[in-house]
């Protein structure tokens, strides 16, 4: 019966897929003269060569640590969107702290990493408190801090960090010593790779087989029910968002120190809607984070070779990322077949019962 | 000092407020009825955008600004039906198909601007209409009110009568009941026979057609065209509007205006002298202080009113017992 | 990867890309530099084969980008800004017989083997120092649409060194013409929101500005829309703005007095010319300004009409002073953020 | 013999699950009869009755209505069939008024506008009709139970129903009510209605309903004429053995105090006192009942005790300590479990499995949980030999909850409070809406715990079961208590009944013999 259901999920979710690709290809034949090359490099090119497959790897890390914020705390029924801003000022203040040059190698990227974490925790803190305490919603508080935090975070970049050698509102560079180490050769897969790797591994530990795992999941399900079995829901809810806010913020924190030279976001970098995403495919399991992500960044990457390279233009990416995420995500997608699978098997059992 | 009250007590101010608040007012009003019957809808930005650009295509085809704004309402409510059809049917949830539909919608846009028109950024070479700004007669020549009131776009003037009509709409109509059941209760609605699925389709068309009219005003008011992500994020800000004004029709209004003054004045203040970026958090952290004054006002006045229903119950019941 | 079509003259084809860290569309920049690749096809045809990249705006991807198209079988190598600097530096030791290109930005020479790199850098602050200039004439003459306040508005997109070089150079030129010329400045805090950008700029015009400048990408052209409401003039930044609306809305299209241009197609056009001629100087910068046409003023109908011919002569008396060195503009590259606060206070109105 | 008004024939439905809830069932009504539906938690009656109104579809079988196959595919066709129902739990918005409510779907108009005034008036004559009164611009959000019922027959009968599903309409009335209740049922069935009457309550059957159709395992077990069935007949067939109704229970041993109330007062926000200085002790060993009409201070009560409001005046001591600023985990360390009056909001998680379920109270005890990590090993023998001892019916503790019927719901919650080694129990509406035999294992457990030393404070509208489980017994009227009987045996119905109403008080004398000081 199991082993049917999975079975019927796989086929389901490979028909997903299929279909999407039929609409990816509809809409590259639109616009692309040599439309068979164009998808051949938008499902393949990601394998062509060691750097694009890097490629995927290196966007998968941030995507991995924005889907576990998100996914915690929507675990915990808190559809806090602050990832984004967390992501971002993480960013921030890992650099200012990368910025410094007289730190010894390893403590330096720690220290900064916590920095960026520390930021990230208080800055998805602040609508929990705000939940917490007047009962605002963290939904649109923290929709509305994103904001701040962007503008708060150039503030603190444009007089405070700002090279004024550089042509363009950058901070100065980031110390070597700060720098993650680069892990495969050839791209620019970094050491982030293995603590975003870790962080997941423990963030699946955390909510599944720790007391407060427990208590943010049952929060999340029902939060009466929780406050009556003694636990004490308004910390559950701070503690789901302000831990969720680490991981976005040491999110931010380690793709500074892995992929640039300088803090150069002029504008929110998205990281944190993706994690919504990747949260969403995953459904809130830290266990299938890794997929979810692996999917989402495969997509982006095979999407932008395929506009790089062919003559597709780089909007149409978008557009197929949309079809293809609705789509496998949706959960009645041919749950007319998959009724009349557990019917068959339902009669059969109790034909066999009898 | 002096300065900031001449800039807040101008006329120009006013006026600028009402503009402002016109897309913010429609797509709260999008926000509204779509919350009221328990769909969330955060792909309002993405409708904004779509139908911005669709008034500007269909204007200019059809030269004429009133198809323009028809065709950028009516697909508008063809994308609320989409989000519904994934949403409903598909099962898809609906935060992830919105998330998608903003997506298909900020590249959608710019590939099918460049298809039509052949650029990608903005519309300038499409020869779009705008919408008419209106002179209102009796209310031009009142002192002061006057000409911040008259003289705006016909969209504003619809925004704020889109108010009204929804309030008509959702507590006096029979449709605005079924509505309001559905996103209360749907298991009662869908016992006395009320298709929720249909209920939630139409709030979702609903929903569309009115971030329709939001995003013709942005294209066919505001500025006279279509540039890329040109609603910047109005429509987030038009939830935010939402839920701080309670989910109900005056209270989004209020609430819409409170943002547009904010954004005006920060609009207004980048001559004084404070880093533009602190002027620039002025209309987001006013809102978020708006919306914690409100909702701790709100949990201790329904504390208050559960107290009192509790009594009122309770009293009921013996009642009952002593017949 | 992306090649050409192979035919005879398949080895005298040059093989030309360019990289651009945006997109398309935002009527100054990138179009300006994706023009240029047009023009090179056009006055080159089939000895050309131009491509241009899109890389977006997400910086992760520029890298990756950049290693790719090193290591396809293109000749030259095209791309801008200064954030594309560093990884350029870094790429370019590698492919030797790879020539790149970078505008609006230089490399950093004293690093061993940038022999095959060509930067090219642009005097915006001396077209901006005639904007300003020309403002200041404006409102203080008695133009039919200018008052008698001393206020000319600037419109940046956001409160960073590109936008602000610009700036630097209008109120340098607003001063020499009168010291007592307000400035009102205001940033967007963003290249999309056109709306945003006609609402700060009709808050400009409502206090008193009669002209206003935009360097705020596609949302700066929100001024224009707010020159037309409160009927006040405009300068357009980048390319032609008033050619944008001429057919479509003239109305519009006169107030816009004229455009600051960059002229990046040009400077790419001509990189290349110099590059068949093989005079091209890889290895170095040159900084390009009114003498290359790589800078100034858009000098179509509506200047010529709308402009008194008595600006008109002395902003090229202007420009002639600045060509000889006799004014000096500064620039905003090098100057502390509080540095150019102090400086927008300084006629802030 | 009459021939059948509406049958059902070979109906079969597998949930999306896989579960079977009807297996080839046959069902028939004639017309003007009640006709009872019984089985045990999730024999599949609700369902059944979903698909008769359209709000589930059967994989097989049909319906026929006045001899002619029917297609049920909505509520909508239902009704317009003349079939109405009033389900488990209450389907009303509760933000809208009785009228809205009693019109939705199908308002009276006026020109675009609903109109109320007609909606009003209409349910204002129908109630008069049927004789239900309910106030028709009242807010359902602000009605007690009892009424909201009437408004949901009234619901059905609003939209023309000849047929009337009621499913377990009376496991939230006091008796009173359900008396009430039953004189209408009365009047409807004069005035042609025909009936069905889902109840697991058998003396409820024998004195209301016509015949009765009794279900097992989505099956169905046949039909009788209820005078010819005895309720013990009646439960074999249900449950597939004998049910012993009555429960055997030897006289209390009290101990020592272990619950001491003292002066206890809660005002609510108005200022009003829902619990008026009321003072009373409970001792190891024996079960204390407390009875009263819902909504006399009960609630509250239960809710100091457990820790989920907070004391406002008065003490209350639980093992000899104030429990004054402790928190719910802390009172719960004390020995105290709680088995709440709503399961679905306060007992369960119903998206989560029943293993997680039945960790709640003790998810971080350091039997399931070491330093950091759970032991899973034990979670999982914890909850298989929870479901053996208290025959929880489902598949596999990994289940989720809200698969499981009405009445298995409430043995998790049962199973996860008794197994915490409870010293006091507060057991509020402790079998409400389950099955007979589920409702005998509960009572025999409560019994158990007593004899094994636990103090048990019972909260029940039931009298019976308050009458049969309590060895001494308060009773609450208004926030007070107006009568301790030191020993059940003594007391009767009708004067309980006068106790509950306020009608009768004890003095203050026999009342304070419940300090036991
Ligand atoms: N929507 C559903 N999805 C899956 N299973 C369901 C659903 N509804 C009911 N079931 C299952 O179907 C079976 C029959 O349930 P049904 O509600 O018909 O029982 P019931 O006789 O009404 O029980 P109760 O006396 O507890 O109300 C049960 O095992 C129940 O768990
Ligand atoms: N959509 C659903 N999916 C899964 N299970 C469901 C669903 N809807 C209902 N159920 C479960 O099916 C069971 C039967 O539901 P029903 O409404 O008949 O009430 P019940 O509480 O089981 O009855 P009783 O109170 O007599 O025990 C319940 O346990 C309910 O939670
Ligand atoms: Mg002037
Ligand atoms: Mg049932």
């Amino acid at each position: 019966m199991f082993k049917q259901k999975r079975l019927f999920e796989l086929v389901r979710t490979v028909l997903a897929v299929l279909i999407a690709l039929i609409v990816a290809l509809v809409t590259i034949l639109f616009a692309s003269d040599e439309p068979g090359r164009a998808l051949s490099l938008f499902l393949f090119g990601p394998l062509d060569s060691l750097r694009h497959f890097g490629n995927v790897l290196e966007m998968m890390i941030p995507l991995l640590f924005t889907g576990l914020a998100v996914s915690i705390m929507f675990s915990a029924a808190q559809f806090n969107l602050g990832a984004e801003g967390a992501f971002f000022l993480g960013g921030i203040t890992a650099t200012s702290v990368a910025i410094n040059q007289s730190l010894l190698p390893v403590v330096h990227p720690v220290l900064s990493i916590l920095a960026g974490g520390l930021t990230g925790a208080l800055f998805c803190g602040i609508p929990a408190l705000l939940k917490v305490k007047w009962n605002a919603s963290e939904l649109v508080s923290s929709l509305m801090f994103n904001y701040v935090a962007l503008f708060l975070g150039l503030y603190l970049i444009n007089y405070y960090m700002r090279d004024v050698d550089a042509g363009a509102m950058v901070s100065f560079k980031l110390a070597d010593t700060s720098k993650l180490i680069r892990i495969i050769p050839k791209t620019r897969v970094h050491f982030g790779l293995i603590l975003a790797a870790l962080t997941v591994v423990a963030g699946y530990y955390f909510m599944y087989r720790t007391r407060w795992g427990y208590r943010i999941r049952l929060t999340g399900l029902n939060s009466s029910f929780a406050r009556y079995s003694g636990i004490q829901t308004a910390s559950v809810i701070i503690l789901s968002q302000v831990l969720g806010g680490f991981i976005a913020g040491s999110g931010g924190a380690i793709e500074i120190l892995g992929m640039y030279r300088r803090f150069s976001w002029q504008s929110l970098p998205g990281y944190g809607w993706d994690g919504i995403i990747v949260a969403i495919l995953a459904r809130n399991n830290p266990a299938l984070i890794p997929v979810g992500a692996f999917f989402l960044a495969y997509l982006r990457i095979g999407a932008d070779l395929m506009a790089r390279s062919s003559d597709v233009q780089s909007e149409v990416v978008y557009i197929i990322q949309g079809v293809m995420i609705v789509l496998i995500a949706a959960e009645s997608f041919l749950a007319h077949y998959r009724h009349k699978l557990v019917y068959r098997e339902a009669r059969k059992t109790a034909a066999s019962g009898k | 000092m002096a300065d900031f009250f001449n800039i807040i007590f101008s006329v120009d101010f006013g006026y600028a407020v009402l503009r402002v608040t016109t897309p913010i007012l429609f797509a709260a009003m999008g926000a509204l009825i779509s919350d009221k019957a328990g769909v969330i809808n955060i792909a309002l930005e993405g409708m904004m955008l779509i139908s911005a650009l669709t008034g500007v295509i269909m204007s200019a085809l059809s030269h004429s600004a009133g198809l323009g704004l028809l065709g950028a309402v009516i697909v508008g409510a063809l994308v609320g039906m989409v989000l519904a059809y994934f949403a409903l049917n598909l099962k898809t949830d609906v935060i992830l198909a919105a998330i998608a539909i903003n997506l298909i919608a900020m590249g959608g846009t710019v590939f099918v601007l460049f298809m039509v028109g052949g650029d990608k950024g903005i519309s300038s070479s499409l020869a779009s209409k705008v919408l008419p700004r209106i002179d209102i007669p009796l209310i031009r020549s009142i002192p002061v009110l006057g000409p911040i009131l008259s003289g705006h776009n016909i969209l504003t003037y619809l925004a704020f009568l889109s108010v009204w009509v929804m309030y008509i709409f959702i507590y006096r109509t029979p449709l605005g009941l079924r509505i309001r059941a559905v996103g209360e209760n749907a298991d009662a609605a869908d016992s006395v026979g009320i298709s929720v699925r249909k209920i939630q389709y139409t709030a979702l068309i609903l929903s569309g057609a009115l971030a329709g009219f939001g995003g013709a005003y942005m294209s066919m008011g505001y500025v006279s065209w279509f540039s890329k992500n040109m609603t910047a994020g109005r429509g987030f800000i038009a939830l935010a509007a939402e839920a701080m004004g309670g989910a109900t029709p005056h209270g989004a209004m209020f609430t819409s205006l409170l943002f547009g003054m904010f954004d005006a004045l920060s609009n207004s203040l980048q001559t004084l002298r404070v880093p533009a970026e602190f002027i620039q958090m002025i209309p987001y952290l006013a809102t978020v202080i708006g919306l914690v004054i409100y909702a701790a006002n709100k949990t201790e006045q329904i504390k208050r009113i559960q107290a009192h229903q509790n009594r009122e119950a309770r009293k009921g019941a013996q009642e009952v017992k002593l017949l | 990867g992306q090649q050409g079509k192979s035919d005879s003259v398949e080895t005298e084809v040059l093989k030309i890309v360019l990289i651009l860290n945006g997109t398309l569309g935002d009527k100054s920049f990138f179009d300006s530099a994706d023009n240029g690749m047009k023009l090179i096809k056009e006055k080159y045809g089939n000895k050309v084969l131009v491509k241009t990249i899109e890389m977006n705006y997400d910086e992760t991807k520029w890298e990756p980008t950049l290693l790719d198209v090193a290591e396809q079988d293109w000749d030259i190598i095209i791309m801008g800004t200064w954030q594309m600097t560093e990884m350029l530096q870094e790429c370019a030791p590698d492919y030797p017989d790879k020539k790149f290109i970078i505008f609006d930005t230089e490399v950093d020479y004293s690093l061993p083997d940038m022999e095959n790199i060509y930067s090219i850098t642009y005097k915006q602050n001396e077209a901006s120092f005639l904007a300003g200039a020309m403002a200041a004439r404006i409102t203080t003459s008695d133009m039919p649409l200018a008052n008698p306040e001393k206020t000319i508005g600037f419109l940046g997109g956001m409160d960073i060194p590109v936008i602000n070089d610009f700036l630097i150079g209008y109120i340098e030129g607003a001063q020499y013409i009168d010291r007592d010329i307000k400035v009102a400045v205001s940033y967007i805090g963003s290249f999309d929101d056109s709306a945003k950008g006609k609402e700060m700029s009709l808050a400009q015009y409502s206090q008193g500005a009669d002209i206003g400048y935009n360097v705020a990408g596609q949302a700066g052209l929100g001024q224009l829309d707010a020159a037309k409401d409160a009927n006040r003039y405009a300068i357009g930044v980048d390319s032609d703005q008033a050619e944008l609306f001429l057919s479509s809305d003239p109305g519009k299209a006169e107030l816009i007095t004229t455009s600051v241009l960059k002229r990046v197609d040009n400077s790419l056009l001509r990189a290349i010319d110099l590059h068949m001629a093989g005079t091209a100087p890889w290895g170095s910068t040159e900084v390009l300004g009114f003498e290359e046409k790589a800078v100034g003023f858009a000098e179509n109908d509506i200047y010529m009409k709308v402009v008194p011919t008595k600006i008109r002569e002395e902003m090229d008396m202007l420009q002639k002073k600045i060509i000889a060195g006799d004014i000096v503009v500064s620039s905003a590259f090098g100057m502390s953020s509080s540095e150019i606060q102090a400086l927008r206070d300084s006629v802030s109105p | 013999m009459q021939t059948d008004f509406l049958s059902m024939n070979n109906i079969t439905k597998v949930y999306p699950n896989g579960i079977v809830a009807n297996d080839g069932v046959d069902f028939s009504l004639r017309k003007g009869e009640i006709h009872a539906l019984v089985g045990e938690n999730g024999a599949g009656k609700s369902t059944l009755m979903k698909i008769l109104f359209g709000l589930e579809h059967p994989e097989e079988g049909e319906i026929l209505l006045k001899g002619e196959s029917i297609h049920v595919s909505s509520p909508n066709v239902a009704i317009e069939h003349g079939i109405g129902m009033v389900h488990q739990h209450f389907m009303l918005v509760p933000s809208l008024t009785v009228a809205e409510n009693m019109v939705l779907g199908s308002e009276p108009r006026r020109g675009i506008y609903t109109n109320i005034k007609k909606a009003e008036s209409e349910t204002l004559e129908l109630s008069r009709k049927y004789n239900l009164t309910v106030e028709p611009s009242a807010r359902i959000r602000d009605l007690p139970v009892g009424i909201k019922q009437k408004v949901e027959i009234l619901k059905a009968l609003y939209r023309g129903a000849e047929i009337l599903i009621l499913d377990e309409p009376t496991a939230v009335l006091t008796p009173q009510e359900t008396k009430e209740l039953f004189e209408e049922l009365h009047l409807l069935k004069e005035k042609g209605s025909t009936i069905i009457f889902i109840s697991h309550k058998l003396h409820e059957i024998k004195e209301l309903c016509d015949r009765l159709t009794i279900m097992r395992n989505g099956r169905s077990q046949g039909v009788f004429n209820v005078a010819d069935v005895t309720e013990k007949e009646i439960s074999r067939l249900m449950v597939g053995r004998d049910v012993i109704l009555e429960v055997d229970k030897g006289p209390a041993a009290p101990a020592e105090i272990s619950l001491k109330v003292r002066n206890l007062t809660v005002v609510n926000d108005f200022g009003k006192n829902a619990v008026n200085n009321i003072s009373f002790s409970l001792r190891k060993g024996e079960i204390l009942g407390v009875a009263g009409v819902e909504g006399n201070g009960q609630g509250e009560l239960v809710e100091i005790l457990t820790g989920l409001q907070r004391i406002n005046f008065g003490s209350v001591e639980i093992e000899g300590e104030n429990i004054a600023g402790k928190t719910i985990k802390e009172i719960r360390n004390l020995g105290t479990c709680h088995i709440p009056e709503d399961r679905m909001t306060y007992g369960v998680a119903e998206t989560l499995d029943i293993e997680q379920n039945l960790l709640a109270d003790k998810h971080d005890s350091p039997r399931f949980t070491g330093k950091i990590l759970t032991r899973p090993k034990v979670i999982r023998e914890n909850s298989l030999k929870l479901i053996g001892e208290y025959r929880i019916k489902c598949g596999s503790p990994l289940e989720e909850v809200k698969m499981l019927s009405g009445g298995n719901i409430q043995k998790v919650v049962v199973a996860r409070e008794f197994s915490s080694d409870p010293k006091l129990i507060i057991a509020d509406q402790p079998t409400r809406g389950i099955d007979v035999g589920a409702t005998e294992f509960i009572r025999k457990r409560l019994v158990e715990l007593r004899d094994e030393g636990s103090a048990v404070l019972l909260v029940s509208a039931d009298l019976n079961e308050v009458m049969e489980l309590s060895d001494s017994l308060i009773v609450m009227y208004n926030g007070e208590i107006t009568a301790f009987i030191e020993d059940v045996r003594s007391l009767s119905e009708e004067e309980l009944g006068l106790y509950m109403l306020g009608i009768k008080k004890q003095t203050d004398g026999e009342i304070g013999r419940a300090l036991h000081v």
